[in-house]
């Protein structure tokens, strides 16, 4: 269903991403790992749409995404969590999640979901009208994750959906994360706790130094000799 | 990742080698010098063009001490300021009632109190007068207001700019409220612009080289984090905003004796926001933005009025004319123009030096 | 020798962020200070860092009360605390960053650049200190972001999940880092952290919170024993 | 007694026409971050244009000064302030004075600076008698038509999923744009929406000063200006509630003040102002969520 | 023989356009007449022109240029503040200067012997108003409604204040209040004039355009409908407009370009205006202009020459000389005029005509 071929994205002098490819079949789980730098979540902003690409291809259901508007990202179906979380920090809560259901129409189809995700995370509910901006760090992170199931995506992307959360909250995302993908949703993960992702993941990616080191199923590559070289061999050699 | 010092912890200043330290100084001081020698260059070019372009000039000089006054405290804090010009105008007064003849004052402001009514200091004690004026108020109305931020801290400063105007603009007795003052003594030349403009310059650059200037500059990326490192913002905004303040007046005390007659009017919007956008044009968070900006549109307005009253095309007997008024929308286009593809000014934010070491380094 | 906050409470429109904590950090001891989110602990921080005035409490440095000091009080008189967000002055160089955080010396441009210098080097990231503080990755970010801390000579160096975003291996080295900053600086940290591998790692000590209350204090073995605390916040790590 | 009602009647009046243009400065402050000097041109053409065609039906002109400020309005966005979204406040607010120098400019030189004259709403220009007191008919309509105003568009904002979206674009402009927010329609209409009301703004003030010129919204948009930041910046109903309070301000140091010290008028004013901003930074009655925590 | 060369050193753009415009047609119509007379001591005049923009500073900058081009006279603005940096370059460089700068200072005690004002001073037109309604109109009690953005403003309502007591006694000014011509609103000094307990014959409004014709609005709006009289900075009738229907409002000017001046000469004057730029004059003030000129020919041709120390003695012993905005009278300490007559315009349901001429009898001119 998304296919990046040879993607490149620069920043000024920076090269983030020097010509990553990956494939996500429908209804994956799909994870990235990597060091920091590494690119991932420029490659997670480029198939968002936020990130220009300076070369490649992105194609989701057979058509490349490239330099389309912003707002139709979430139209065709893909919603990011992006890394920084990004709330809406003057409006409040539940003004936040209705923002999430911004392309569908069914009031009544919107309220209840959004009762489900209270349900899930009892702290939003409780912090409803508050300002998001006031919300702990990982109260923002559950609101950001909710907000972006709201849009009912196809594809969904998650840049380090456990930072900053508490263990017990991290296993309730990932465990939101096998529900989903039992209803067919595509889900694309970028994670630092590889043994996690590894566990959560059909696939894996290795992306390091802004090209794809390794992949494949994650039960192979968890016993892989070449894995922990690839994620940490650069790594370790980056720091003088 | 670990290089064990022993002596980490300790923060001594510890001494150098006086040759390093020298070569260190030299280096930074760079700019200084690129921009003062421009400056020094302008005014001998100056000398041989006529006498009103001599007047631009100066002109152009004078409102570079008011630019170079408005950066030191705008550029480093990142804080909107309206409030310059009443510093300004403040300096100008100040100046201009302590170097006038008792005898003009006599004829022109005959209420004044007996002391001020007989005083008359020589020019450059009346600038530094107009200077320590402007600052002395800057520090009383600074103190609380330099905790204000963003948009409200341009309200208040443009609130303080008005207050200026209508207490200036009604103080009959003490400035002729809106009538003109007459009588200054117009001194101001090429070189007495020139050297303040320098000077303008070199206070602006020993600032920013103070640690003073990089806490301050490190409040305008972020107060919280500068808090949080021990920054007193309001004690480092004011500083900037009275060393600012004095600049200002002293540009203020040149600019009435440049044009031998004052009035509340000069110092009012059409100035303030002229400086305001010569500062941003040539780009806010640097000294060398301040000197290109203002020396930019200064050229510009010149050429542009130089092009209304018409450019005789040589060979042809044609005169190249624009209409008149037409050079002032073409002024705001053009300035429109730089900021919407130059957000950051012209210089980008970067001192003279910078562009050399880019240079060279490709 | 301790940054010490007794009784705290802290509300924000009817929500209680804090309720009745105390918590005492002693100068060369690591406090780990975890909980589930929203239980209070940036809250707590902000606290003891003088960025939040307690409803109810006091904080006292070594004894003495800091009743209505600023915030640069706190960080010159050697509290120091970094952010979840690292905050960096994204316009200057990364030596301006830790310049601008020794300007509270009384000491030259020229020795306060030396100084950073060192500091950068100690961090491991000297070949940085030309840079823009905007455009450095997450891990150099954080790095820098404990530098300028440490050019406070903090007495207590309180760090605000500084792993997050951090894969093993660099939780390890930042584990490494903060125990050597214990003891070049010697001074007391407080480590908030849902990393609970880097948490066993580095702290003597646990103070855990959840819904702005104490809910277990004592060593890392003793709280992971408790039940409590295993239900409330660790989930499938525990078992 | 009398003299109370008709002391509140004119602070309401001055407050009104304050608070419409500090509406139109708040509405795009809230969606942009945007203090838009340039909204003293959108008012000062829209008076423009009532006076081009003032030989015909007040519906006809009416008409076609709000469409030249909305079009106006949404141009200078396309042109001017798009290109900077991402810039800071102080450039942008540059940007805004530039745009504002610019289209004056352009009014002197093609116009001219000398006063134009006209009489938008004849019907108005009389007093009407309310127990004894004196109220031209004009002030009641401009406090009527600023309540009406104001009530619908907080209902529009606050209420209506567009004005979600469109505080959304204010706060994250990419976030929005990536849950679905067709942010740049949504600011263009903002914009437009400031046209119109620079256009209500510019009938009202037409009908009580008799002439336009190029400087003609000026002096209403800095005074509206400080309103909105003293009302509470990123807020509607504090904007109006700052153009009131301004106005009621101004009126009562007017009425109040002894006679010597009347020309100081805008400098207690402006005192006040400032000791309001010292009071409460963040204006009197702040947008949720403007102030971050730590 | 030579041409000889005036400078013009006006508002060819900005803000202070419109106002000096008619000026310059009157001082261009001038030297046109004047030049096909055969031109002043056998020399046509040339114009050097410098466009001040409407910004003072330039004007000084003007007066360089046009002395640089050798300018052996030069009109500035109308108006102290935007003449007098100018005219004390000119002072410096032996040039004479002129303007119709109501302010006594635009000549020998400010600015210094070469600088003339053709007008008359604010102080005599406070004078002449306050008796002619005191004494003429019979009107007993005034209100001074004083916009309090100028110089002009102040000195004319100050003057007027201190003359219509000296005339009718503390009492008979009943209030007097303060605005800015850039206020929004009057509607507070409005009320407080309709809370007076008795409603003054007269309200005197020194003010211009535009905030001073809004002013007007709006107290008609509320209802007052006295008489309200301005001084000659509200000249012209391009700004009835904003009042229609306007009566009951008096103006000094210095001659009604509505075709009805009972001076022949002045009559005549605007006819040739009218043919000359194929409209009527806007404002009274081209008289001002066109008088410049003229005196300057005048001095010139008595004293035979151009240099500034033989025309100005020349201007200085000018007794009642007729000039066709009126007697002219210099002295070598007062360079302007404050007995020379002026016109009242008056206008009744939105009609501008001639009333009279007046001219003061006491002036205080500090
Ligand atoms: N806005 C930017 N400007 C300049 N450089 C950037 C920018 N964003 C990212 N980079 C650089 O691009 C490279 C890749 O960054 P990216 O954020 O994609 O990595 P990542 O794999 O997500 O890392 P992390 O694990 O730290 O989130 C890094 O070297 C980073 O410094
Ligand atoms: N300024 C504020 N206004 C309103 N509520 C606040 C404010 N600051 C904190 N809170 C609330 O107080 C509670 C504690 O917040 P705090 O940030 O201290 O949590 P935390 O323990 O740091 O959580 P996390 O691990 O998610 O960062 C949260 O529920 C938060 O919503
Ligand atoms: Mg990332
Ligand atoms: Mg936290």
């Amino acid at each position: 269903m998304l296919a990046v071929e040879d993607l490149k994205v620069r920043y000024g002098q920076i090269n983030a991403l020097n010509g990553a490819s990956i494939d996500v079949g429908q209804g994956e789980v799909v994870a990235i790992v990597g060091p920091n730098g590494a690119g991932k979540s420029s490659l997670l902003g480029a198939i968002a749409g936020i990130v220009k690409p300076a070369g490649g291809r992105i194609d989701f259901d057979g058509e490349n995404t490239i330099g389309q508007p912003l707002e139709r990202t979430v139209r065709r179906g893909i919603a990011l969590v992006p890394e920084g979380r990004h709330v809406f920090s003057g409006l409040t809560v539940l003004e936040n999640l209705k923002l999430g259901a911004t392309i569908r129409s069914s009031a009544a189809e919107i309220d209840a979901d959004i009762q489900s995700y209270f349900e899930i995370f009892p702290i939003l509910s409780e912090r409803r009208h508050e300002a998001a901006g006031r919300l702990s760090g990982g109260e923002q992170q559950m609101l950001v994750i909710a907000r972006a199931l709201l849009s009912n995506p196809k594809l969904l992307m998650l840049d380090e959906p456990s930072l900053g959360l508490a263990p017990k909250i991290t296993d309730r995302i990932y465990e939101i994360i096998e529900e989903i993908r039992g209803r067919g949703v595509t889900v694309l993960v970028v994670e630092q706790n590889a043994g996690r992702a590894l566990k959560a993941a059909d696939r894996t990616y290795v992306l390091n130094g802004g090209v794809v080191r390794l992949s494949g199923p994650s039960s192979e590559l968890e016993n892989h000799n070449d894995f922990e070289a690839a994620y940490f061999g650069l790594s370790k050699r980056k720091d003088p | 990742m670990t290089i064990v010092t022993s002596s980490i912890a300790e923060a001594a200043p510890t001494g150098s080698g006086s040759h390093t330290m020298l070569r260190d100084i030299i280096g930074r001081s760079a700019t200084l010098f690129i921009l003062a020698g421009a400056v020094l260059l302008i005014v001998l070019a100056a000398h041989l063009g006529d006498i009103v372009l001599q007047r631009r000039v100066i002109f152009c000089l004078v409102n570079l001490v008011a630019v170079v006054g408005l950066y030191i405290f705008m550029g480093n804090s990142g804080v909107l300021n309206f409030s310059s010009v009443g510093f300004m105008a403040i300096g100008a007064y100040t100046s201009a009632l302590l170097t006038m003849m008792p005898g003009m004052k006599a004829t022109f402001l005959p209420d004044l109190p007996a002391w001020l009514a007989a005083a008359e200091i020589s020019p450059l004690a009346g600038a530094f007068a107009a200077g320590g004026m402007a600052a002395l108020v800057a520090l009383v109305v600074g103190w609380p207001l330099m905790r204000l931020s963003g948009i409200g801290a341009g309200i208040a400063t443009l609130s303080l700019l008005i207050i200026c105007y209508i207490v200036l603009g009604n103080w009959n007795s003490v400035t002729g409220g809106q009538q003109s003052l007459m009588g200054l003594k117009a001194y101001v030349g090429l070189w007495t612009s020139g050297l303040w403009a320098i000077a303008a310059i070199t206070i602006a650059f020993i600032y920013q080289e103070t640690r003073f200037a990089i806490a301050l500059r490190a409040s305008r990326e972020d107060e919280v984090a500068a808090r949080a490192s021990g920054i007193h913002i309001v004690r480092e905004r004011l500083i900037a905003f009275v060393l600012g303040a004095f600049v200002a007046g002293v540009g203020g005390a040149l600019f009435g004796h440049f044009l031998g007659t004052l009035r509340v009017e000069n110092f009012y919007f059409d100035p303030t926001f002229l400086f305001i956008s010569m500062l941003v044009v040539g780009g806010m968070r640097s000294l060398t933005g301040a000197v290109a900006g203002t020396v930019l549109i200064s050229l510009l307005t010149e050429i542009l009025r130089l092009l209304e009253v018409g450019i005789p095309l040589p060979g042809t007997g044609l005169t190249l004319a624009a209409a008149s008024g037409l050079g002032d929308v073409a002024l705001a286009a053009v300035m429109l123009l730089i900021i919407l593809f130059r957000p950051q000014g012209i210089t980008g934010g970067r001192e003279a030096i910078e562009f050399f070491r880019r240079k060279n380094g490709n | 020798m301790e940054l010490c906050a007794s009784d705290i409470t802290v509300r924000f429109a009817g929500v209680k962020a804090i309720e009745s904590v105390s918590v005492a950090l002693g100068r060369g001891e690591i406090l780990g200070l975890i909980g589930p989110n929203g239980a209070g602990k940036t809250t707590m921080v902000n606290v003891l860092s003088g960025f939040q005035r307690p409803h109810i409490g006091k904080v006292a440095i070594d004894g003495a009360g800091t009743q209505g000091r600023s915030e640069p009080w706190f960080a010159r008189n050697g509290v120091v605390r970094t952010f979840q967000a690292v905050r960096l002055f994204r316009g200057l160089t990364v030596s301006e960053n830790i310049e601008a955080a020794l300007s509270s010396l009384s000491i030259s441009r020229l020795s306060a650049r030396r100084r950073a210098a060192e500091l950068l080097d100690y961090m491991g990231i000297g070949g940085k200190a030309g840079l823009a503080g905007g455009a450095l990755n997450y891990g150099d970010e954080r790095r820098v972001g404990i530098a300028r801390a440490l050019a406070l000579s903090p007495k207590f160096l309180l760090l605000d999940e500084p792993a997050a975003g951090m894969n093993i291996g660099e939780a390890e080295d930042l584990s490494r880092l903060i125990q050597q900053i214990r003891r070049d600086f010697s001074c007391g940290v407080l480590l908030i952290e849902h990393n609970m591998a880097l948490v066993m790692n580095t702290c003597e000590r646990l103070h855990v919170m959840a819904s702005g209350k104490t809910i277990a204090t004592g060593t890392p073995d003793e709280v992971v024993a408790n039940q409590h605390f295993k239900s409330a916040y660790l989930g499938s790590e525990a078992a | 007694m009398v003299d109370l009602i008709q002391i509140l009647v004119d602070a309401l009046s001055v407050g009104g026409l304050y608070a419409l243009t500090a509406l139109g400065i708040g509405l795009i402050f809230s969606v942009m971050r945007l203090a838009n000097f340039a909204h003293a041109e959108f008012v000062t053409i829209a008076a423009y244009l009532l006076f081009a065609f003032s030989g015909q039906p007040l519906v006809v002109a009416l008409t076609i000064s709000i469409v030249g400020a909305v079009l106006l309005a949404i141009l200078t966005e396309r042109i001017a302030f798009r290109p900077l979204r991402n810039a800071d406040a102080a450039t942008m607010l540059i940007a805004s004075f530039a745009v504002s120098m610019f289209l004056q400019k352009l009014l002197v030189f093609s116009v001219g600076s000398r006063v134009k004259t006209l009489d938008p709403l004849p019907m108005l220009s009389g007093p009407i008698s309310f127990g004894g007191v004196q109220i031209s008919a004009l002030k009641l309509a401009t406090i009527v038509v600023c309540a009406v105003l104001l009530m619908g568009l907080t209902f529009f904002l606050k209420k209506t999923r567009f004005g979600l979206q469109m505080r959304a674009a204010a706060d994250n402009f990419t976030m929005s744009r990536l849950v679905g927010v067709r942010a740049n329609t949504v600011i263009a209409i903002a914009f437009g929406l400031s046209g119109f009301l620079a256009a209500v703004v510019a009938l009202l003030f037409a009908a009580q000063t008799g002439f336009v010129q190029p400087r003609f919204g000026l002096q209403l948009v800095i005074i509206a200006f400080v309103a909105t930041v003293i009302g509470g910046l990123g807020n509607l109903p504090g904007a109006a509630a700052g153009g009131f309070l301004v106005g009621i301000i101004s009126t009562l140091l007017q009425a109040f003040l002894p006679p010597d010290l009347r020309p100081f008028r805008e400098a207690f004013l402006f005192t006040a102002v400032i000791l309001v901003l010292l009071a409460r930074p963040q204006g009197l009655f702040p947008a949720r969520g403007l102030k971050e925590r730590v | 023989a030579e041409p000889v060369k005036i400078g013009i050193v006006m508002s060819y753009s900005g803000w202070f356009q419109p106002i000096d415009a008619s000026t310059i047609n009157g001082a261009m119509l001038a030297i046109k007449e004047i030049n096909a007379k055969g031109g002043v001591l056998g020399s046509q005049i040339e114009v050097a022109k410098f466009d001040n923009k409407s910004e003072p500073p330039l004007g000084a900058d003007g007066a360089l240029d046009v002395i640089g081009k050798g300018a052996k006279a030069i009109l500035f603005p109308s108006d102290f503040d935007f003449g007098a940096p100018g005219a004390f370059v000119a002072q410096q460089n032996n040039v004479i200067s002129f303007s119709g700068a109501s302010d006594p200072k635009f000549g020998a005690t400010g600015i210094g012997p070469y600088a003339y004002s053709i007008s008359t001073a604010s102080q005599a037109q406070g004078a002449m108003l306050a008796e002619w309604a005191y004494e003429t109109k019979g009107w007993k009690t005034a209100y001074i409604l004083l916009d309090n953005t100028i110089a002009y403003t102040k000195s004319l309502c100050g003057s007027f204040g201190k003359r219509w007591k000296e005339l009718g006694g503390d009492a008979s000014l009943v209030g007097d209040d303060t605005f800015l011509n850039s206020d929004p609103s009057i509607a507070a000094q409005v009320s407080r004039i309709n809370g007076l307990a008795t409603k003054p014959d007269v309200i005197m409004l020194c003010s211009y355009a535009p905030g001073g014709p809004s002013a007007i609005r709006q107290l008609r709006a509320a209802g007052l409908d006295q008489p309200v009289m301005t001084g000659e900075s509200m000249d012209g009738d391009y700004w009835a407009g904003t009042v229609p229907g306007l009566s009951n409002f008096y103006a000094l000017n210095f001659g009604s370009f509505y075709s009805d001046d009972t001076d022949a000469e002045m009559a005549d004057f605007f006819k040739r205006y009218e043919v000359e730029y194929g409209q009527r004059s806007d404002a009274s003030y081209s008289l001002r202009g066109y008088s410049m000129i003229q005196a300057w020919a005048k001095a010139a041709e008595k004293a035979g020459s151009f240099d500034a120390d033989k025309v100005g003695p020349v201007l200085d012993s000018f007794k009642d000389e007729a000039l066709v905005v009126g007697p002219t009278t210099f002295t070598p300490e007062l360079h302007i005029q404050t007995t020379r007559p002026m016109t009242i315009v008056q206008s009744q349901d939105g009609k501008f005509s001639f009333v009279t001429k007046i001219s003061a009898k006491t002036v205080h001119l500090d």
